[in-house]
Formats: C-alpha cells, sequence, structure tokens
C-alpha cells in the first residue's frame, strides 16, 4: 500500500485516474482506518486530501457557505458564523464522536462513507446542501442526497471525490436542527436521526421545511409527507401530530445490534418533533 | 465523600492508616514511565498471533501448518498438538484447583472449536504482517456442528452437546446420559413449605442477566522467552504472577522451577486476569524456535475470547409477614459457564440471600455450559447475578406491604450470630450499619421530579484471604523497602506501605515497594477477592514487626541492656524506663547505621496462609429519569455506602467503590454479548459493547462505614467486589419506582424499556 | 513493505523515520520512537487511550496514520512534565487518586490539558462530555473529573 | 455438624452428622471411616467454617467439644 498526499485538486484527479480503482480515498481517517486494520479495505493507493488548500477551507460565498471537503469537525464548531446560519448542520457534525474524533472527521468522509446512520447528511440535506466533485471528466454538482446510493455505496465514479459542499443562504425568520437518539450519551452511532429545516412567515406560521431521517431506511431519507405536515402550520398539537405520523410512515428500518425496527419507528417520529420544536424556535429568534 | 467513623478503637492513634498519601507509583502512571504489559521489549524479540474459530461449534477434522511454516519469517507454529493431553481432574494449582484438560482446551482447541473466537492455532514470526499473513495459509478442516448460546435452551434435553463426556454432577443417582449441564448445587436452611404458607406476601419473579465483560483498557499481553537450557521467563499483564506460573507450567509439562514469571503494571482486570490465555502460546512458540515472542490480543479479540461472567436465568420467590418479616427465600440459579464447566455459581448460591437473617431458605444451582466464551472471574463472581434478582424481589415485597425499602431490610437484616444462608454464624458485621447511614443520608430525603424514581439495594460477599509473603528490607540509610508478590491493580503499594510506616514508625516516603517475580518473594495467591490490603497487608505487618523485634535486639546490643527494657516508639528505640538506664533514643537510620555492626543486615519475611477474612455489605441509593418517548435512562444521583472495615487509604476505597458502582450501571443499562443466527459475537468492541463513558455519569457518592474487622490488626475487611453487587437492582428498582414497571430482563436497554411503556407492561 | 519517510516534531524534539505505510501514529510513536506513554486499547478510536496532540488538536493516534504525521507537531503524555515539575494536572491527578490501574491515565492527561488550554472554567458537564472520548474502567470517572475542575480552579488562582 | 452442596451424595443426603474430632485432620478421617470418599473429598477442595471463621486450607485447626462446622465450596474472587 502507497501513501500520496496531493497538493491540488488536480493533482488527486491524476492520482486516481492512475490508480484506476486501487485507490482510497482519505480525508479524516476515523472511519478508513478502522475498515483498514479490520482487512475490510485492501486499497494499492491511500490519496490524502488534506493537504490541499480548498478542501481545508470555510469560506462564505454569495451569502452562503462553502465547506470543503476535508475540513473538521471541530473547525466548523469553530467557525462562529457558520454556527450562527446553520446550528443543527453544525450540531450535528459536532455529534460524531468524541472530541478526539471531532479532530479528524470531515463532512466529505461522512458523506462517502455511505453509511445510512451518518450524522452529518441529514442535517446538510435538510439544508439542501449540494456538492461539488471532482473527477477526470471535470466538476459536476450533486446533491448531498444524491451522493450515498445504499449501505457503502456512493454515485461517485472512478476517479471522482468530494471537493466541498455548499449551504445556500439562510432566509430570514428560519432555522434548522438536528437530533439523533444514541444509547449513551457520547460515542454510539445513531439508532435514529432527525434533522429538520424550516421558515416562517411573521405570523409564525411555517412557509416552508424539509424535514429529513437517518438510519431508519438504507439511505438517508427525505421526507416531503412529514414536510408537508408542518407547511402552513404552527407548531401545534395537530401539526406534530402529522409530524410524528408522517416521518413513522416513512420508515423502512430493520433490525439489528443498535435498535429493532419497532424502536426505530417510533422514535423517528418523537426526534422529527423535537427536532422541529428547536428549528421553529430558531426560526422565530433569528 | 465523607468517612462514618464507627468507633473503630483500631482507629485511635494511628499517624499513616486512614491518611490519603500520594501512591507510590503514582508519578511513574501519570507520566507514561510505568511500564504495563504490551511495553515491554527484549532483544531479538519477534510477534505471535492466534488463528481463531470462525464457527461457534465445529468439529476440527483437520490442522495442516507446513504453508504457513515454509512462509519466510515465520520461526514457529503450535496447535494443541504441541501441548500435553491432560486428564478431566481437578488438580491443585497454587492455590485452587483448577480442571486442566478444560484449561487446555481453552487455551488451544483440541478436536473441537466451541466458541466463536476459540483459539486454534499460533504463529511466531518477525512481524505482524507476515504472522497474519502465516495465519491465512493455515488450512483447518472443520466439521460444523449445531450451536446453543442461551442458557435456558443450552439445558433442553434436545439441544446441541458441547461434551459427550458431561454427566450432570451432584444429582442422584448421576445421570446415564450427557448433557450441558455440569453440576447441580443446592443450599438450605429450615423448611420453606412451612416457611411460605406462614407468609401474608409473596412475590415470585424470573429474571435473566446477560453476560458482561470485565472492559478492561488493557488488552492481555505477554512476552516469553524460553532458553536452550528449558529455563523459562513470562512477563505479563496478570492478576497473579504465581497463578500464571503454576498453570502454565502444568499446560507444558515443566518443572516450577524452570518458568519465572515477572507481572508487568496491570491496566486492569476485575477478575478477568486471573486465568492464561496468551502466556502459554507465547512460551510454547519460544520453546520452539528459542526468541522471544511477544503476544498482545486485539479488542476484539478480547472480546471474542477472553472470560466474560455469566449471563444467567434466575428465579426468586420471596414470602413475609404483613409486619415485614421475611418467612422464607427460594431461588433457583442457572448460570452460563462459557465453553467448558465452571461458571461462578457456587458463591452466586451462597451470596443470593447472605445479608438476610432467614429461617427458611433454599437456593438450587446449575453449572451450565453453551457456545460461549468460558466465563472469567468479574468482582464478586456470581454474587451480582443472584443478588440483582434477590434484591429487586425484595423491593417489591416492601412495596406489597407498603414498608420502606430500607426499613424492611433492616427489620431482617444479617448481624452477628445470625446464621448466614450458606451456613455458618456471622461475626461481627457492617449491614446494619450500611442501612443506617444510607437511610440518614441526605439523598434518601432529596425531593424527586415528574419521571424520576429512586430505588435502593444491598450487596455481600465473602472476601478472602489465602497465601502471601512479604519482606521488608531496611536499608544501610534507615529507609526501607517493601517486597510483595501481588501484583498492584488499584493502589494496594499504597496500603502496604501505609501499613509498614505505621509499624516501624516512620515517614511514608521512607518506605517504598516493589512487586516481586516469582523467583525473588515466597509463594503469594493473586490480587482478587478483595484479599491484598487484608490477607498480603497482614504479611507486611508481620514482616515489619519482625524487624522491629529485630530493631530492639539491636539497640539492646547497643545499649548493652536486656532486650525486654527496650521499646520501640515513633520509629526509635528507647529505653523502656528510668531503671533501664539513661541513653539517647536511637532512631532506624542510627541503627541500619550500625547493622554490620551488631549482627548484619536487618531484614523481616512472614509468609502466611491469611484467615479471618471480614464479609463485607454495602447499600445503593440511585436516582433515575426516563424518558417515556425513547426509553432511555439517565441517572440522576447515586450513593454508594459500604462497610470496609478500616479504610487504610480512604481514597482509593472510595475509589473501588465508585467504579464497581459504574460497572454496575453499565450492566443494568448498555452491556451485552450479542450474538448472531450463527453464533458469533456481534459487538466485539468499544463501539457496540457499551461501557459507560464521562458523560453518562454523575458524581458517585462514595461512603465509608468501619465496623473493624477484629482478625485484622487495623480491622480491614476488603473492598473490591462488593460496590458491583447492588447496582443492578439499585437501578431496577428506581425504574420500577418511576415508570410502575418491573424490568426483569438486563439490560435495561432503551428499546426493552420504551417497548415496556408502550404495552404498559 | 513500502516505507514512508516522514519527518515531525515529538515534544518539541525533530524525528525522523521511515514508517511502513500501514503503521498508525500510535504504532510509529510506541514502536520507532519507543514512546510508550501512549496506550492501545482499542485501535479503532473508542477508548482514547492514545490520545495525543497532533498540530494543536486533539487525535486519537490509532486513527491517523504515521504518514499522515508528515511535518506535523505531536506533543505525547511524555512532554507533559516540564523538566522535574509536573504538569498541575499530573499534580492534581496524584493528590485527588484519580488513577486506579492508571491504563487510561495519560489519554486523560492529554485530553484534559486540551481542555483547559482551551476552556480555563469549564463547566463538570463539558468536563464530563470533552473527556467522553476517555474510557475508564476502575475510577467511574468521579476522582478524574474532580481532579480536572480542581486544576482548573488552581490555574485560574482560585483559592481552594 | 452439618454438610451442605455436593457432600450430600456421600451421605445419603443426610446433612447433620454428630463426629468426635479435636482437629479438622481427625475430623475428615473420622468421615471417611463413617461415608468412605467423603473425608477425602472433602479434603481436597472444601473450606470449613468453624463456628462461624471460614478457613480457606483447613488441617490442623483446633476444633471445641461442641463446636459448629460446615463444609463450603473455597471461595475465590474477582
Amino acid at each position: 500500500m502507497r501513501y500520496q498526499a496531493p497538493g491540488t485538486i488536480d493533482e488527486a484527479v491524476a492520482v486516481l485516474a492512475a490508480a484506476n480503482g486501487g485507490a482510497q480515498v482519505l480525508a479524516g481517517g476515523t472511519d478508513l482506518l478502522v475498515q483498514l486494520r479490520a482487512g475490510m479495505i485492501g486499497p494499492e493507493v491511500i490519496v490524502d486530501i488534506k493537504r490541499i488548500p480548498e478542501l481545508r477551507a470555510i469560506a462564505v460565498e454569495n451569502d452562503g457557505f462553502r465547506i470543503g471537503a476535508a475540513v473538521a469537525g471541530a473547525e466548523m464548531g469553530e467557525h462562529a458564523a457558520l454556527k450562527a446560519s446553520w446550528p443543527g448542520v453544525v450540531e450535528a457534525m459536532e455529534l460524531i464522536g468524541s472530541t478526539q474524533i471531532q479532530g479528524r472527521a470531515t463532512p466529505g468522509g461522512n458523506l462517502c462513507n455511505a453509511s445510512p446512520a451518518a450524522d452529518c447528511v441529514p442535517a446538510m440535506l435538510a439544508a439542501s446542501a449540494m456538492c461539488t466533485i471532482a473527477g477526470p471528466t471535470g466538476r459536476r454538482d450533486l446533491s448531498v442526497g444524491d451522493v450515498a446510493t445504499g449501505p457503502g455505496q456512493t454515485a461517485l465514479g472512478k476517479g471522482e471525490f468530494v471537493v466541498d459542499f455548499r449551504l445556500p443562504e439562510r432566509p430570514p425568520r428560519s432555522g434548522d436542527a438536528y437530533l439523533r437518539f444514541i444509547p449513551r450519551t457520547e460515542m454510539d452511532i445513531a439508532v435514529v436521526g432527525a434533522g429538520v429545516n424550516v421558515t416562517l412567515d411573521n405570523d409564525g406560521v411555517c412557509t416552508a421545511a424539509r424535514v429529513v431521517l437517518g438510519a431508519v431506511a438504507p439511505r438517508i431519507l427525505l421526507v416531503p409527507e412529514a414536510a408537508a405536515a408542518l407547511v402552513g402550520a404552527r407548531l401545534d398539537d395537530d401539526a406534530l401530530g402529522r409530524l410524528d405520523a408522517a416521518c413513522r410512515a416513512a420508515c423502512r428500518p430493520i433490525d439489528d445490534k443498535r435498535g429493532t425496527i419497532v424502536y426505530r419507528t417510533k422514535v423517528s417520529g418523537v426526534l422529527a418533533c423535537r427536532a422541529a420544536a428547536i428549528a421553529f424556535e430558531r426560526a422565530r429568534t433569528s | 465523600m465523607t468517612t462514618n467513623g464507627n468507633g473503630s478503637t483500631q482507629g485511635n492513634g494511628l499517624k499513616w492508616v486512614g491518611k490519603r498519601t500520594i501512591r507510590p507509583d503514582g508519578v511513574d502512571k501519570v507520566t507514561g514511565r510505568a511500564q504495563f504489559g504490551a511495553d515491554f521489549t527484549l532483544p531479538g524479540m519477534i510477534v505471535g498471533q492466534v488463528l481463531r474459530s470462525p464457527h461457534a461449534h465445529a468439529n476440527i477434522r483437520s490442522i495442516k501448518t507446513d504453508k504457513a511454516e515454509a512462509l519466510p519469517g515465520v520461526k514457529a507454529v503450535v496447535t494443541s498438538a504441541d501441548f500435553p493431553e491432560l486428564p478431566s481432574t481437578f488438580e491443585a494449582a497454587g492455590e485452587v484447583m483448577l480442571n486442566f484438560r478444560d484449561m487446555s482446551c481453552n487455551v488451544l482447541a483440541r478436536k473441537k472449536v466451541l466458541y466463536h473466537g476459540h483459539a486454534v492455532a499460533a504463529v511466531a514470526a518477525t512481524s505482524v504482517a507476515v504472522a497474519d499473513q502465516a495465519l491465512a495459509l493455515i488450512e483447518v478442516d472443520y466439521e460444523i456442528l449445531p450451536h446453543v448460546i442461551d442458557v435456558i435452551e443450552a439445558m433442553a434435553p434436545d439441544a446441541p452437546l458441547l461434551h459427550d463426556d458431561m454427566f450432570t454432577i451432584g444429582v442422584e443417582p448421576t445421570p446415564d446420559k450427557p448433557s450441558n449441564i455440569a453440576k447441580r448445587v443446592e443450599y438450605g436452611l429450615g423448611d420453606i413449605e412451612a416457611g411460605f404458607k406462614a407468609a401474608d406476601v409473596v412475590v415470585e419473579r424470573e429474571f435473566t442477566t446477560k453476560a458482561v465483560h470485565q472492559g478492561y483498557i488493557e488488552p492481555h499481553a505477554a512476552v516469553a522467552t524460553a532458553s536452550e537450557d528449558g529455563q523459562c521467563h513470562i512477563w505479563c499483564s496478570t492478576q497473579g504472577q504465581f497463578v500464571v506460573r503454576a498453570y502454565v507450567s502444568k499446560l507444558l509439562g515443566l518443572e516450577i522451577s524452570q518458568l519465572r514469571v515477572t507481572p508487568s503494571e496491570i491496566g486492569g482486570g476485575f477478575g478477568g486476569k486471573t486465568v492464561v490465555y496468551l502466556e502459554p502460546l507465547a512460551l510454547a512458540l519460544s520453546l520452539k524456535c528459542h526468541r522471544p515472542v511477544k503476544m498482545v490480543m486485539s479488542r476484539e479479540e478480547v472480546f471474542q475470547a477472553s472470560g466474560p461472567t455469566s449471563g444467567a436465568h434466575v428465579w426468586v420467590k420471596v414470602g413475609a409477614t404483613k409486619d415485614g418479616r421475611i418467612t422464607a427465600a427460594e431461588a433457583v440459579l442457572k448460570y452460563q459457564a462459557g465453553a467448558v464447566q465452571g461458571s461462578p455459581i457456587m458463591p452466586g448460591c451462597m451470596c443470593a440471600f447472605a445479608p438476610y437473617d432467614l429461617e427458611n431458605v433454599k437456593v438450587v444451582g446449575f453449572d451450565v455450559v453453551s457456545n460461549r466464551p468460558k466465563v472469567a472471574a468479574y468482582r464478586a463472581p456470581g454474587a451480582p447475578i443472584s443478588e440483582f434478582g434477590v434484591e429487586c424481589v425484595i423491593d417489591e415485597v416492601a412495596n406489597k406491604i407498603g414498608m420502606d425499602a430500607i426499613a424492611f431490610r433492616e427489620k431482617n437484616a444479617a448481624r452477628e450470630g445470625t446464621h448466614a444462608a450458606y451456613g455458618p454464624r456471622f461475626g461481627p458485621v457492617g449491614y446494619t450499619e450500611t442501612l443506617r447511614v444510607a437511610k440518614e443520608h441526605p439523598h434518601y430525603h432529596a425531593p424527586l421530579g415528574p419521571n424520576q424514581g429512586r430505588g435502593v439495594a444491598s450487596g455481600f460477599w465473602f472476601n478472602i484471604g489465602g497465601d502471601s509473603s512479604a519482606a521488608l528490607h531496611i536499608n544501610e540509610d534507615g529507609t526501607a523497602t517493601v517486597i510483595s508478590g501481588c501484583p498492584d491493580i488499584g493502589g494496594s503499594r499504597a496500603s502496604l506501605v501505609i501499613m509498614a510506616a505505621e509499624i516501624l514508625g516512620i515517614d511514608v516516603d521512607r518506605v517504598r515497594p516493589i512487586i516481586a517475580d516469582t523467583s525473588s518473594i515466597g509463594y503469594s495467591f493473586l490480587t482478587g477477592g478483595s484479599r491484598v490490603t487484608f490477607a498480603t497487608g497482614m504479611a507486611v505487618i508481620q514482616a515489619a514487626e519482625d524487624v522491629v523485634r529485630q530493631l530492639r535486639e539491636r539497640a539492646a546490643m547497643i545499649w548493652e541492656i536486656d532486650v525486654e527494657a527496650v521499646v520501640w516508639e515513633n520509629g526509635e528505640a528507647r529505653p523502656s524506663g528510668s531503671n533501664a538506664g539513661e541513653f539517647d533514643p536511637l532512631s532506624l537510620g542510627d541503627i541500619a547505621a550500625k547493622a554490620g555492626k551488631t549482627g548484619g543486615p536487618i531484614n523481616g519475611h512472614a509468609s502466611l496462609n491469611a484467615q479471618g477474612a471480614g464479609p463485607a455489605f454495602g447499600t445503593h441509593i440511585c436516582d433515575v429519569e426516563v424518558d417515556k418517548e425513547t426509553g432511555r435512562v439517565t441517572v440522576l444521583r447515586y450513593t454508594a455506602v459500604q462497610d470496609a472495615g478500616k479504610a487504610i487509604h480512604p481514597s482509593y476505597v472510595e475509589g473501588q467503590i465508585q467504579g464497581g458502582a459504574v460497572q454496575g450501571i453499565g450492566w443494568a443499562l448498555n452491556e451485552e454479548y450479542i450474538y448472531d443466527e450463527k453464533g458469533r459475537l456481534e459487538n466485539a468492541g468499544f463501539l457496540d459493547y457499551r461501557i459507560p463513558v464521562a458523560s453518562d455519569m454523575p458524581m458517585i457518592d462514595a461512603v465509608i462505614v468501619e465496623v473493624p474487622n477484629p482478625k485484622h490488626p487495623f480491622g480491614v475487611r476488603g473492598v473490591g467486589e462488593v460496590p458491583l453487587c447492588p447496582p443492578m437492582a439499585a437501578v431496577a428498582n428506581a425504574v420500577a419506582a418511576a415508570t410502575g414497571l418491573r424490568m426483569a430482563d438486563l439490560p435495561i436497554s432503551p428499546p426493552k424499556l420504551l417497548e415496556a411503556i408502550d404495552n404498559g407492561l | 513493505m513500502v516505507k514512508t519517510h516522514v519527518t515531525m516534531t515529538v515534544n518539541g524534539e525533530a524525528a525522523e523515520l521511515l514508517c511502513d505505510t500501514r503503521a498508525t501514529l500510535l504504532d510509529v510513536l510506541r514502536d520507532e520512537l519507543d514512546l510508550t506513554g501512549s496506550k492501545e486499547g482499542c485501535s479503532s478510536g473508542d477508548c482514547g487511550a492514545c490520545s495525543v496532540m497532533l498540530d494543536d488538536r486533539l487525535v486519537c493516534s490509532c486513527l491517523v496514520l504515521g504518514a499522515e504525521a508528515e511535518g506535523c507537531a505531536i506533543e505525547t503524555i511524555e512532554g507533559m512534565a516540564d523538566d522535574d515539575r509536573l504538569h498541575p494536572l499530573q499534580q492534581t491527578f496524584l493528590e485527588e487518586a484519580a488513577l486506579q490501574c492508571g491504563i487510561c491515565t495519560p489519554g486523560f492527561l492529554v485530553a484534559a490539558k486540551a481542555l483547559l488550554d482551551r476552556h480555563p472554567d469549564p463547566t463538570e458537564t463539558e468536563v464530563r462530555y470533552w473527556l467522553a472520548g476517555n474510557l475508564c474502567r476502575c475510577t467511574g470517572y468521579d476522582k478524574i473529573v474532580r481532579a480536572v475542575m480542581l486544576t482548573a480552579a488552581d490555574m485560574r488562582g482560585e483559592p481552594r | 455438624m452439618l454438610t451442605s452442596g455436593l457432600s450430600q451424595q456421600f451421605t445419603g443426603g443426610r446433612s447433620e452428622i454428630e463426629v468426635r474430632a479435636a482437629t479438622v485432620r481427625q475430623l475428615l478421617g473420622e468421615l471417611d471411616d463413617l461415608y468412605p470418599g467423603l473425608g477425602s473429598e472433602l479434603g481436597t477442595d472444601t473450606a470449613i467454617a468453624i463456628d462461624g471463621e471460614i478457613f480457606q486450607d483447613p488441617y490442623l485447626e483446633a476444633i471445641g467439644a461442641d463446636s459448629e462446622i460446615y463444609f463450603l465450596p473455597r471461595i475465590g474472587g474477582g
């Protein structure tokens, strides 16, 4: 196994192309090194993208944000403006692992690991984040929701990798939130995750919403029915009841060592309602 | 944290005992200097790796190792063929009786693999990478057999059979058909039928507990070397260098004098490092290639192949009168032993009802094998499981008759002279004191909020004594060295030097401890059973008294008076009175400086088999809050009261209590071995085997009660085991108080509790 | 076996070595540089016993390739004491008996120092969450959390 | 003088036996005479409680005229 740390995106593309399939992109490494150690992967070459400046930067861009794919979770948490605009996205990223993991783990890695339980992806999708993908044929844009196609599977072609994420401008009277359930208070993989992003009018009525669930299906789940339950409503029991029901109906979870079908289904509604309450409050006070 | 002195006469006038001194090994451990198992290296050292079974149960048709042996860099390969076949008899090894055929089969599978992760072969090579390649080249032809994981299923007549020569011991007549039930045991007093007839209230309930791992953070590690003349040396992380010597020499057919074992610093054990896994493999490999061989388990191997404690099925029935007197108590305990016999079923049975004064009691226990790793000791082996069921039922009975949970326990508590449920009468014990202190603790009277509940539970452990040796060397400048044979797993060096300094009457900083290898100190049983401060402490005290006697003799020589006329006070020899003569006191330093002129070096020694270990009790109070929408249980407040007899170093006594309580909370809420349908362990790592993290826990208020053990010079009982007994019931009782739901199956994980809440179970 | 040339600074000293590309930073520290104070408890980033500072970020050295450390500054437990003076955290851990077996202690000390360097006045909850990636099985965390809080107060110059 | 648990298979279920003996060694001898095999069984891996005090390796311990004796399995620990 070889290790390469290209300094530019083009170099990285070239290295990946040359390896034709035998290469593995290394961002934070918090999943990759575990898989390497367990013998789950055995690449010929590891391509470390952390030496590419653009991939390590957070920039304000047409009133939104451009977040490099290899930015560490802790760096996102320390970015005051980003945290003020997209608290849900930042708190989702910060939920991943321990302080030590936060020093390494990246949104790019979390997305491309393609786990149905990824924490930052539901919040990013609720925020309508897009990502830039670089490859041998140039650049293309993809919604964060379309990168993972199944557990461990991505839509990335040979030699392609994620360069950055783009969060839109935060509209007035809008807010987002992400909650997950884990058995302990830290260090576990999400049993259920729920990201909510809402915009309100002056009367506190919801004019736009996106609700996304994690760990309840083979892929991160955007739930339009759940969003519809909120649009046109204030945060009252009826709306929450409809949100709860829509989330439960959308779940297609499995029984595994981390949770049961029954449990995940029930808790998806509970978390969506709790996340919605936080998102509404943030929208009101924004 | 507070210390409730309890009129301990031994507590009076002590200079060092009871002081919170800085531990002698502390600086090495906060600077990274301390050498643990995996930190040790030798010149020319190579590494060993283990090939493990991918199946839960299979016959081994053949093992072909020739390709592995041919791989460049491979220095040795061993299988069970390299180990002598041992008879299935219980033989003495050091202090304990063990079945060495079973131990040998667990170290390396013979004919059959009995669990997922069972060691099949081991390789020594010049690097981990080469060793791993070699493992892949070993061809094992398995005939997969049906497996059984659950204890109840394993007891079924048609269950897959692990050992065709296992005929249940303890039933008359001995069965003619083999089964997975190794043994049946029974304890009892009085007439339970009559007892239950006399009861106004009877509560009967079934419980299950899951196998849980000790969870020490340091994986097993060993370095072994064997020279061409057969002299062997092992450096390893263990709770007992002498038991490693006894086991490994027996497993490999060596004479004990051929083998020297040096213990490293030990990164946690809790009972799990009282047995051998890598040590005999590393030595067998070194005996073949005569290179030092280092072996370190991965975390996955620790979970797959080292001992958890038993999962179990527990049935408990308790009857009481309206006014709160228990009239009868009965329990049936079925414990998983793992792949070979030897669950802690006997102590489980003996401890079940030990906290109570019962006229009519019966406990029946079964030791059951299944396709899991062989269980190993875990704090108070067996007791936390049976006491969990009993303390839950005690709580229900108290509720039914409308009596306060502590008052009900007080009314039935074992006291001095009480016949323990397992037979003998208790001497002075501190159970009622722990109940009184718990009842008076502000925690017990603090208000609770919505969805919150409070639970109480008590626990018991015998504590043990046993063989210990110690030496005390007086150096030329009057400083001293304490030498013992028990690894320091949680601060015992500190308690040993405190006791030595107390007897010698010198500054504790002038006494340095070392833990010697098996060739440098007399036999000492392992660190376990809460015995070191008690038993090894006794040996240290006797060695120090031996030194004081010699110091008085030397002073008598120097003063040319009768030794009877010399007293030892505050580290000095003085004439006993004016008629003894007028002499300036002689300090330890003065006498040490003249040692050569007065007969040579001054050293004390003591070897003993400590009897009279003091039984100990604890009572815990736990507050929880339940999230009724997610089933999450949050521990809000926790208080643990325990009788330590005498706390030599209160901080490390508190530490034992706090650590045990948190391990118990983990056992209660999240920890469990999870198997897939093929019998493979699914959560062999710290990610999904969820031990408590710092943010899960509140502060743990450890309250020390001191009812001295009359058999120990300072009153020590031992503290390490008891703290793991009460927590599971304390948590379950608190959850019951918060929800009205009796959760009888551990762990009380969110999916289980939410299901119970939604079904109003 | 492919080796990668790596130069880094470890506890202020320059280190240069050839490391197997599969070797983690923890392997390099322990096996190449004989800095065995960082411990391997899980090699999956779950126990924190291998915690070190990498360019002033707290990381698990078992989740960093040695090759990734090229040009980086590493701080380990061995660099925490200043000549013969222990760091206040080390001293308080001793005084408060915040260790039992001691295997997790180096990781806790490195992580706690990283916390106090950033937040001199953390709440108990902040301390517990910051240290959630460091497993301890002996102490139940009580005395560790107390020691960190106490050290923070001392370092702020508050009377005990 | 009581025995319990496993040893009952030797005494045909009897759990209370009167024996004259001044030491544990003599006691085990007497038991072997009464129930062949029992004494040596108890001698190998059993602890004894004499009037409440547990001895893990009993052999020469003195026994009083009306001492109460219990045979127990030896206790280990974690």
